[in-house]
């Protein structure tokens, strides 16, 4: 166990915030995952008992009826931002007179820096390009990221949820999600940080970063596997391969929402399915396609002499 | 949560954040608190140091002064002081009664000049402003008028209050008199009084000067001036800003005492009652060597261009002495700091100051004699072949220009026959001419870059031997023995150990051997042993060569140690090197890239001569490489002395010849290929002449610029974890042993830590890899010391690209060049190994246990300090290229024969000569070119005198100095009167006989020759009556006696001395071994004086 | 960069245990540092009523070679009888032997003495052949001989000088700074002429005469290293013990051979 | 002069009686004026809030009357961001996070070191190194400055994530705050692009190589980049391609530090300074934040939501 390789790492200055953001991560997960838990509990409760579902203020905090509905900003809300922000400014006075941003040699075009990371909030696509090519990973992916997110309001059928954290009301929303923020963002953020060392190679935590580390590996495509030679032939069977998935995939998705999610299938419409049918397959397709590289050495699946996937 | 009882108030509303508020404000204000505190102090050391250099530097002036005032004391008590003082006194005095009339009169002046000033410049305004309404009005009649009021104000007088009273009325002309005429009265009175005070003033100069001449420390008044500089120190960044060049350097700011005019040490420094220095204490040491500021003011170059380091940062120690992970230029280390001198003195091959004992200088010396330049390029080391190779440009474009010149020429008379017009044809033909003229003068060119190419052929050296001579000199079954680690058969040699394996030597011995010249050798007969053991340790072998090893070595590390060379020397080899080392077996013409037999020259019917003077190939006229390409020089020796060293040497074996195991497989021509390849592989050309590989080129990187490579280009291989971890991978004793600071113990992952290694154990870094043999690092291990590997390291950190301009370099133009160029020579032939060139420096043979004894001291060499004045520089280029000043009669020095050791034929190319001459002169501030100084021709009563002088019982000149006369000159220790003229300078000579020992301390010429009486130099001894009333130099009329002596005179006052030579000449014979004994006596020496 | 990281890392664990609400102080474990050491032990004065004395004979053990004359004609002022004077040896004592102590007086330090050591040059010799002197002492050289002499001292450890003496001229005076033993002098005029300087930082020390005798007085009681020394043999060291008013008698031979 | 006002006083000795006469008056009545006006002045002084000074600033009281709580926050430019009362809930800080408000007042953080580095900073190939090595050893606060900024980036980063995850999890994007969600989406975007072009500005290697590689995968653009899927057969090169119009060149150098400072000083900050107010009045608009908002049962899902949507609108 290489400690010291460990403590370089985790206190290079510009990690420190990665550092942070794991434990920040965990204990609002926490947070929010108490919440869900009450709140689930009171909506069994009152869906058991509907007399009690009329009366009650159907939130989790104690309610009587003389207290008021709504307060003041002034003072009961802008206090506690006053206070956040005196308290923001302590932490970050704090982090800044302790720790130094970092400064290092002037930039220099003929000297590489191994490994040459871009900024941390980065890395998670920087780890994509292990993965695929620039273009996916660097241009594609991060526009279907945007594009992702901005249409899940209107793939997201469910009125239920709206305003107050739960889990069992929206199980495949909130799974989707932390799957994709924390298993397809941070955590590829992480790998990118901690564990990508010179050459961006893998690095187990603990293991000493050596510069001379040199690791055979062979990359086949899918089509080689199959024996396709031909061009030809591999570009049809890279589409067959793909559109299959995602005909197939396509397919799954149907059945499972038919079966498991009714009422959600129901109030969607055709666009939003298939908009939803989409994206949730790209989002498998990650870890799969990670999984054939990493498990298989697959490099490619879908070969044409324009584009790689 | 809802089965938690609900309270009765609001929980919102009524909740109070008071206690939330008042922490979170406390632990704000703590914060801002703490920023502050870390801006005014945590971020800024330096502060503390300030207020702790006030204390310290403070206490110690305080005892300063009163040592000061201690010595001032003394020096007020002297005599000298007194009188001067006393003349001070007296000045005053006189100049009081007047000085005190005088400044009466002037105060009376002042205060009526003040009273006439004050009505004078109110009217004169008034007048000013009428002037200006006039100039600028624009109708005449306005201007008329004004005109008019001007008149009549100038014309009314104004009342002027004298301060006596009195009162006197002027108009505005009296009153411009009268205040001017005051004026002038005032300024004379104020020179008078300056006449007045002059011998007051001068007495007090004088006497300041006497006290600040005469005490050696600082006097109190300037130690006060310090106690007042350091009290009204307020704490602030010290900074050196040149904008030049970029260089902001708040050293200083810590370091408060790096130019204080007093000597801080650490100890000096320390705390009261501390018993250690502490980190303040050492910090404010003053600069160590304070001279090396003088010439490099810091104003002007700071701090960081020499030391690096951040010069900016002043927030840690760490900081600002750039070691941390991301400064690319840290501190140089206390072992390297000399590395700094490189980042502008790179072109300087001795530090100008003419020092010894620097580091840096010993680095670019050992990676000149280690040939590290045989592999690597460096900048301005080794740089003949490419000059050769520029001139062969130069060539090839001046041929080509002369050919289209030619071309164009006969184009243009064509033109010119057919011209329509005579002018049309003069024109061209004009041009004609003129391009034949141009071709002339291309010719010219031509010739002299012939010379140059000349020159440079002759100057090319080569650090190892010639082996294309391998089969005649070499005992072959040696060959594979001494490559396996050439260290073990000669400790402390240059050739580096290659690591070979067994089929590598074999292979490398096979090429060696069967690329060798077969030439056959004159047989030499056998010498006599004893007589060459003499010769050699007395001759000067000794300079370069060493013999005798571990303790009982003896003589220089220059050339090779000759302990073991009787194992495998070849006789009649040896005796044609130690002959002259630069005769070679066959020439070489680079142009056609092979040795020229006497069957080339056959071809041409030419006789089969080569040398300095027949250097044109045969074939096709090129110039030869006619010499051995070593420096080894030529001692003129007869071929008889020769042999007899030969003979002596062939002894020196601890092994016989005959027991090393056969090598015939040398002789498999299959080996050959192979052995080659090796050859190649491991760049030995760069070293050594080989058969076939003349024109190979270096195999290692250059490291003009090897310091500022990116620490990341520098291959640790597999120990870049253990360089940042401060783990050792050397294992080797013996290489462990070369490190300069022993085995690591924090991080060396840095440029010092790497060359370093790789120095100490050139492979290192390919342990524990897996290379194939031609894969494997090339580097051979060269077997240094620990002050050498340092000494390299130092040159190498400084092998930088300096980001300072130009300006900053040292690259001079004037005689300072002809310095930098001499040195260069000077290490390249080792003249520092018999002579000194500045005193401090020692000579390999001044160090030599047999140069101890007093009579063999006077056997030295002698010392260069002065030669560029001493003697004339024509004189001294024909003494460098033919020492024996004689053609024929060689075997001898040609200025001080009565020395056992010689000096060397070198063989010097023209530029060399030109290059050291221009040297000497430079040294000594001497111009060139030398125009003698006119010798006056003395009156026969005046050479009467200088005759007495001459041959005076007091100062017996001839006693000691030679004069032809062989007998006499058997006991001589010095040179012939008669040289001086052609050698000498007239006035160096006269400088020299007033007091020799401040020329050359410790000569045999004794000084207190003369005196200075009344601003002339007397002789100290009982003068002839015929000086009385002579009151010139008796220095002067000396010297140029000897410069007008002819041999008869000299022969005449010789017999004069009462000395006729034969009957009283010392009868010696006896042999001996203690002292050296005396030419022409050739082998049997007088023993000097009474030892023996 | 890593003592800010440092820094960092103290905060955080520091914040740690304030959480943890631990109130232990830290004890200020370091020791304020013991004044200084004590200064060196001063000089013992000299007890005059306690010293000792130091004597004996030093002999030469085998046949010294009878001394070579020399022949001065070379310069006709020298006159006299002359003769190589590197060996002395009268019936087995030997002369021109330097005795001195070479260790023993600690740190004392020694007055020097005011009067001149003298040098003469007489008929071509230095008179003494062999001269002790202490470091800082004026050693006056006169000139009674009717020729020009040079005084050449080629030390080691002093500067090196040359002057001229001619005839008549007034004594020179001269001293050395430093200790050295058999700093050899010469006159290159007349390259016979040999002489050896010894410059001491003690007052202890003696030339044995043409008897071999020597005699050191004013030793205070200590022990001792006595170094023997002759310009042309190797050094020979003795240890004695000098008790209080003690007249001890050291004896020592030198063996024929050592010559160079 | 002197003869001149001889003349001309010699005739107006009455004129400087009368007002001799006129000047004593004055002084009578000030001996009585001022010493009232003074008491007046003291007793005004003793409640401040009263003085014009004071009320023309603050335009009404601030006892603890809901009328003057509502009138601070809405007569205040900073505050009216807020709506006057709010769901009593949405004080809670286990809902919100406060990381809305935190990203917020990092901005402003960022602004203000921001714009005090730039009195610093020249965007020069030359200039820029140098000018961080002077902000760290000669500025006063210097250093103090660039780690607020570079830490305050990293911080704001971390707290946009943080806030689009609560949003996400209390479903806060669905009706009717869909559209503002989508502003998010952007400045979460315009965050890291804030962040990575100010990754260059220091030039030393760690910018340097992060932007190269950051900027190395445009090369690949589709249709755009001269390495990426049809951009060599659209005649894109390294000279024409996305890349390059990014850099403004086709290495990391002057251009693009040039182009890095601009949009990073100029460009971003007024893009993301429009969203923001948008998503801030949209926040208004939409309602105000979404909760805590009461639990829904199954039931009720697909039934109109009773009653308005949040307690505030």
């Amino acid at each position: 166990m290489d400690w010291r390789q460990l403590w370089e790492i985790i206190s290079a200055p510009d990690n420190v915030p990665i550092v942070g953001l794991i434990p920040l991560l965990a204990f609002y997960i926490y947070l929010a995952w108490k919440q869900a838990h009450a709140n689930d509990q009171l909506v069994a409760q009152l869906e058991t008992d509907p007399a009690m579902a009329k009366t009650h203020h159907r939130k989790t905090w104690p309610f009587k009826p003389g207290w008021q509905k709504e307060v003041h900003v002034w003072p009961f809300l802008l206090r506690i931002e006053f206070l956040a922000a005196i308290i923001v400014t302590i932490i970050l006075m704090v982090w800044s007179i302790t720790l130094n941003a970092p400064l290092e040699e002037p930039a220099n075009p003929n000297l590489t820096m191994n490994p040459a990371k871009a900024p941390w909030y980065f890395l998670g696509l920087q780890e994509m390009l292990v993965y695929f090519d620039p273009w996916i990973a660097g241009v594609v992916m991060p526009t279907l990221i945007i594009i992702g997110l901005m249409v899940i309001p209107y793939i997201d059928t469910n009125p239920k949820g709206s305003g107050y954290y739960t889990w069992k009301q929206r199980r495949f929303a909130i799974s989707t999600f932390l799957f994709g923020f924390i298993i397809l963002w941070v955590s590829m953020i992480i790998i990118g940080t901690f564990i990508r060392g010179p050459g961006w190679q893998w690095f187990w935590p603990g293991q000493t970063w050596d510069h001379n580390r040199l690791i055979y590996e062979v990359n086949r495509d899918l089509p080689d596997i199959f024996g396709i030679t031909s061009n030809l032939g591999k570009a049809i069977f890279g589409l067959v391969i793909v559109g299959g998935y995602f005909a197939l995939g396509g397919f799954l998705v149907y059945s499972l929402f038919r079966r498991y999610m009714p009422k959600d299938f129901s109030r969607m419409s055709l666009l939003q399915f298939s908009i939803t049918q989409a994206f949730l397959l790209i989002m498998v397709a990650l870890p799969l396609k990670m999984l054939l590289r990493l498990l298989w050495h697959i490099k490619y699946v879908w070969i044409t002499p324009w584009f790689n996937i | 949560m809802p089965d938690k009882p609900v309270p009765d108030s609001d929980p919102i509303v009524s909740k109070s954040y008071a206690a939330h508020y008042a922490i979170a404000v406390i632990l704000l204000m703590a914060t801002l608190l703490w920023a502050l505190w870390d801006e005014a102090f945590g971020m800024r050391p330096w502060k503390a140091y300030q207020h702790v250099w006030k204390d310290r530097y403070t206490a110690f002036l305080l005892s300063a002064r009163s040592k000061s005032a201690a010595s001032q004391k003394e020096v007020e008590g002297s005599s000298d002081y007194q009188k001067l003082k006393q003349n001070l006194e007296e000045a005053t005095q006189q100049a009081s009664p007047h000085m005190r009339e005088l400044q009466k009169q002037i105060g009376d002046l002042n205060s009526k000049i003040l009273s006439v000033q004050a009505v004078f410049t109110d009217r004169r305004a008034y007048v000013n402003a009428l002037t200006y309404q006039i100039e600028t009005s624009t109708s005449q009649s306005s201007k008329q008028s004004i005109q008019r009021d001007l008149a009549s104000y100038k014309a009314q007088t104004a009342t002027v209050e004298y301060p006596d009273g009195s009162r006197q009325k002027y108009n505005f002309e009296q009153l411009e008199e009268a205040y001017n005429s005051l004026k002038d009265q005032r300024a004379k009175l104020n020179a008078e009084l300056g006449d007045t005070l002059k011998p007051v003033t001068q007495s007090k100069t004088a006497l300041d000067d006497y006290v600040a001449n005469h005490m050696i420390d600082l006097t109190p008044t300037q130690i006060g001036g310090l106690e007042k500089k350091v009290d009204e120190l307020s704490p602030s960044i010290q900074q050196i800003n040149v904008a030049e060049a970029n260089i902001v350097d708040r050293c200083e700011s810590c370091h408060l005492g790096i130019r204080e005019p007093v000597k801080l040490t650490p100890a000096s420094m320390s705390a009261k009652g501390a018993k250690a220095p502490d980190d303040y204490a050492k910090a404010f040491v003053s600069h160590p060597n304070p001279d090396l500021l003088q010439i490099h003011d810091p104003e002007k170059f700071g701090c960081s261009p020499c030391h690096q380091g951040n010069g900016r940062a002043t927030t840690s120690i760490e900081k600002a002495h750039g070691n941390y992970e991301h400064w690319l230029w840290p501190l140089y280390t206390k072992q390297n700091f000399e590395a700094g001198c490189q980042t502008c003195h790179a072109a300087d091959m001795m530090l100008i100051s003419g020092e010894v004992g620097w580091t840096i200088s010993k680095g670019k010396d050992l990676f000149r004699q280690r040939g590290c330049m045989g592999c690597h390029r460096y900048e301005g080391y080794d740089k003949e072949p490419e000059e050769l190779q520029s001139l062969n440009q130069q060539i090839k474009t001046l041929e080509t220009e002369r050919l289209d010149n030619t071309k164009q020429s006969a184009y243009m008379m064509k033109q010119a026959d057919a011209a329509e017009s005579n002018d049309e044809a003069n024109r061209l033909n004009d041009q004609a001419v003129g391009l034949r003229v141009a071709n002339s003068r291309i010719d010219g060119r031509l010739q002299q870059i012939d010379f140059r190419s000349h020159s440079l052929m002759q100057d090319m050296k080569k650090v190892g031997p010639n082996l294309k001579d391998a089969r005649l000199k070499l005992n072959k079954n040696w060959i594979p023995v001494w490559l396996k680690k050439p260290s073990e058969f000669r400790p402390g040699t240059k050739m580096p150990n290659f690591r070979l394996t067994d089929a590598q030597i074999q292979a490398i011995s096979a090429y060696i051997w069967q690329s060798g010249l077969t030439d056959s050798l004159p047989h030499q007969k056998p010498g006599n042993a004893e007589h060459g053991k003499e010769l050699f340790e007395t001759r000067g072998c000794l300079a370069c060569h060493s013999i005798g090893e571990g303790d009982d070595q003896q003589g220089g590390t220059f050339a090779a140690n000759l302990t073991r060379v009787g194992e495998k020397a070849n006789y009649d080899y040896l005796v044609r090197w130690i002959h002259n080392a630069r005769e070679r077996t066959r020439p070489y013409c680079p142009y056609e890239k092979k040795d020229i037999g006497p069957e080339d020259y056959a071809k041409k019917k030419l006789p089969y001569v080569f040398d300095l003077g027949h250097s044109k190939c045969p074939n096709d006229g090129h110039e030869l490489q006619v010499q051995n390409m070593t420096v080894m020089p030529s001692l003129r020796l007869s071929v008889e002395d020769a042999q007899d060293i030969a003979t002596y040497l062939l002894t020196q074996k601890k092994q016989e010849p005959s027991a090393y195991a056969d090598a015939s497989y040398m002789d498999d021509p299959k080996l050959k290929e192979e052995g080659k390849k090796w050859v190649r592989h491991y760049g030995c050309a760069g070293c050594h002449e080989i058969a076939g590989m003349e024109e190979e080129g270096r195999i290692g990187t250059e490291l003009t610029f090897e310091g500022s490579k990116p620490i990341e280009r520098l291959d640790f291989a597999l120990f870049t974890e253990s360089a940042q971890r401060g783990k050792e991978p050397i294992t080797n004793p013996e290489d462990l042993a070369r490190l300069p600071e022993g085995p690591a113990k924090e991080s060396w992952y840095d440029h010092k830590g790497f060359f370093e290694h790789k120095l100490a154990e050139p492979e290192i870094y390919d342990k524990g890899m897996i290379k194939s043999e031609t894969e494997a690092l090339r580097m051979p291990n060269l077997h240094l010391a620990k002050d050498q590997v340092q000494a390299l390291t130092t040159f190498l950190l400084g092998s930088q690209e300096s980001s300072l301009p130009a300006n900053y370099q040292y690259k001079p133009q004037d005689t300072r060049r002809d310095i930098q160029e001499g040195w260069w020579l000077v290490t390249k032939y080792n003249c520092v190994g018999c002579h000194q060139f500045f005193p401090g420096q020692d000579s390999v043979l001044i160090k030599m246990k047999k140069y101890q004894d007093p009579d063999w001291k006077e056997q030295l060499p002698p010392k260069l300090y002065t030669e560029g004045a001493r003697v004339n520089p024509e004189w001294l280029r024909r003494f460098l290229s033919n020492p024996a000043l004689n053609d024929t009669d060689t075997n001898r020095n040609g200025v001080r024969n009565y020395l056992k050791v010689r000096m060397p034929t070198f063989s010097f190319s023209d530029d060399e000569l030109r290059k050291l001459v221009r040297f000497f002169q430079a040294l000594s501030q001497q111009p060139i070119p030398y125009i003698p100084e006119q010798v006056p021709t003395l009156t026969s009563k005046e050479t009467e005198m200088a005759r007495a002088l001459f041959s005076s019982t007091a100062a017996p000149c001839l006693k000691c100095h030679a004069t032809g006369d062989v007998q006499h000159d058997a006991h001589a220790t010095a040179p012939n009167f008669l040289l001086a003229k052609e050698r000498l300078k007239p006035d160096w000579v006269e400088r020299w006989i007033t007091d020799p020992q401040a020329i050359s301390p410790g000569t045999s010429m004794p000084s207190g020759l003369f005196t200075k009486i009344n601003d002339h130099w007397v002789f100290a001894g009982p003068t002839p009556p015929s000086f009385q009333g002579y009151d010139q130099d008796h220095t002067k009329l000396l010297v140029d006696y000897i410069f007008q002596l002819t041999p008869e005179e000299q022969k005449r006052v010789a017999a004069s001395m009462g000395r006729s030579t034969a009957s009283n000449a010392p009868q010696r014979t006896k042999k001996s071994v203690t002292g050296p004994s005396r030419p022409p006596a050739s082998k049997s020496g007088a023993s000097a004086g009474g030892s023996r | 960069m890593k003592n800010s990281r440092l820094a960092f890392l103290l905060l955080l664990a520091l914040a740690g245990l304030l959480l943890l609400a631990a109130c232990n102080k830290k004890e200020n474990t370091e020791q304020s540092t013991s004044p200084s050491a004590a200064p060196a032990p001063a000089a013992t004065p000299i007890d005059p009523a306690t010293v000792g004395s130091l004597s004996g004979t030093v002999k030469y053990d085998g046949t010294a070679p009878k001394p070579a004359k020399i022949d001065m004609s070379q310069d006709p002022a020298c006159k006299g009888a002359n003769e190589n004077e590197a060996l002395i040896v009268d019936k087995g004592d030997l002369a021109n032997v330097f005795v001195y102590v070479k260790d023993g007086v600690g740190n004392r330090t020694f007055d020097v003495p005011k009067d001149p050591v003298v040098l003469d040059q007489q008929g071509c010799r230095y008179h003494p052949h062999v001269l002790g002197v202490m470091a800082g002492q004026t050693v006056q050289i006169k000139n009674d001989d009717p020729t020009t002499h040079n005084i050449h001292p080629t030390p080691k450890d002093n500067r090196e000088w040359n002057e001229s003496q001619p005839p008549q001229a007034a004594p020179l005076e001269k001293n050395f700074a430093r200790e050295e033993i058999m700093l050899p002098v010469k006159c290159n005029q007349h390259p016979w002429m040999k002489m050896y300087i010894n410059v001491v930082k003690s007052p202890f020390y003696a030339v044995t005469d043409k008897d071999g005798k020597y005699e050191i007085k004013g030793l205070p009681p200590g022990d001792y290293t006595i170094a023997f020394v002759h310009e042309k043999l190797p050094e020979q060291d003795q240890k004695v013990t000098i008790a209080p008013k003690e007249a001890k008698t050291v004896d020592q031979t030198f063996k024929a051979g050592g010559a160079s | 002069m002197a003869e001149e006002k001889n003349g001309k006083n010699g005739g107006k000795v009455g004129l400087l009686d009368r007002v001799k006469e006129k000047i004593t008056g004055d002084v009578q009545a000030l001996k009585t004026d001022i010493p009232t006006k003074a008491k007046e002045q003291i007793e005004g002084l003793k409640d401040p809030t009263k003085t014009q000074v004071y009320t023309s600033i603050f335009r009404h009281k601030h006892d603890e009357t809901p009328r003057n709580r509502a009138l601070g926050v809405l007569s205040n430019v900073f505050l009216h961001l807020h709506p006057a009362k709010i769901n009593r809930d949405a004080v809670r800080y286990s809902y919100t996070w406060g990381m809305g408000g935190i990203t917020f007042y990092l901005f402003i953080v960022l602004t203000f070191t921001g714009v005090l580095l730039m009195f610093y900073y020249h965007p020069t190939k030359v200039q820029a190194f140098r000018d961080v090595l002077y902000l760290e050893h000669d500025v006063p606060f210097g250093k103090l400055l660039r780690n607020m900024h570079r830490w305050a980036a990293h911080l704001m980063v971390i707290a946009v994530w943080l806030h689009m995850f609560r949003v996400f999890l209390t479903g806060s994007y669905k009706k009717p705050r869909e559209f503002n969600w989508n502003i998010g989406v952007l400045l979460l975007v315009f965050t890291l692009l804030l962040s990575f072009t100010g990754y260059l500005l220091p030039d030393d290697q760690l910018g340097f190589w992060a932007v190269t590689v950051g900027t190395n995968m445009a090369r690949a653009t589709p249709l755009l980049g001269h390495e990426g899927p049809f951009g060599p057969l659209l005649g894109m090169t390294p000279y024409n391609d996305v890349r390059f119009g990014l850099l403004g060149g086709s290495i990391v150098d002057a251009n693009a530090l040039l182009r890095s400072y601009i949009w990073h000083c100029i460009g971003i900050p007024i893009v993301a300074s429009v969203l923001m107010i948008v998503h801030f009045w949209r926040v208004r608009k939409d309602g105000g934040i979404s909760g805590p908002a009461q639990v829904m049962l199954e039931s009720e899902a697909d039934k109109p939501r009773r009653g308005p949507t949040a307690a505030g609108a």
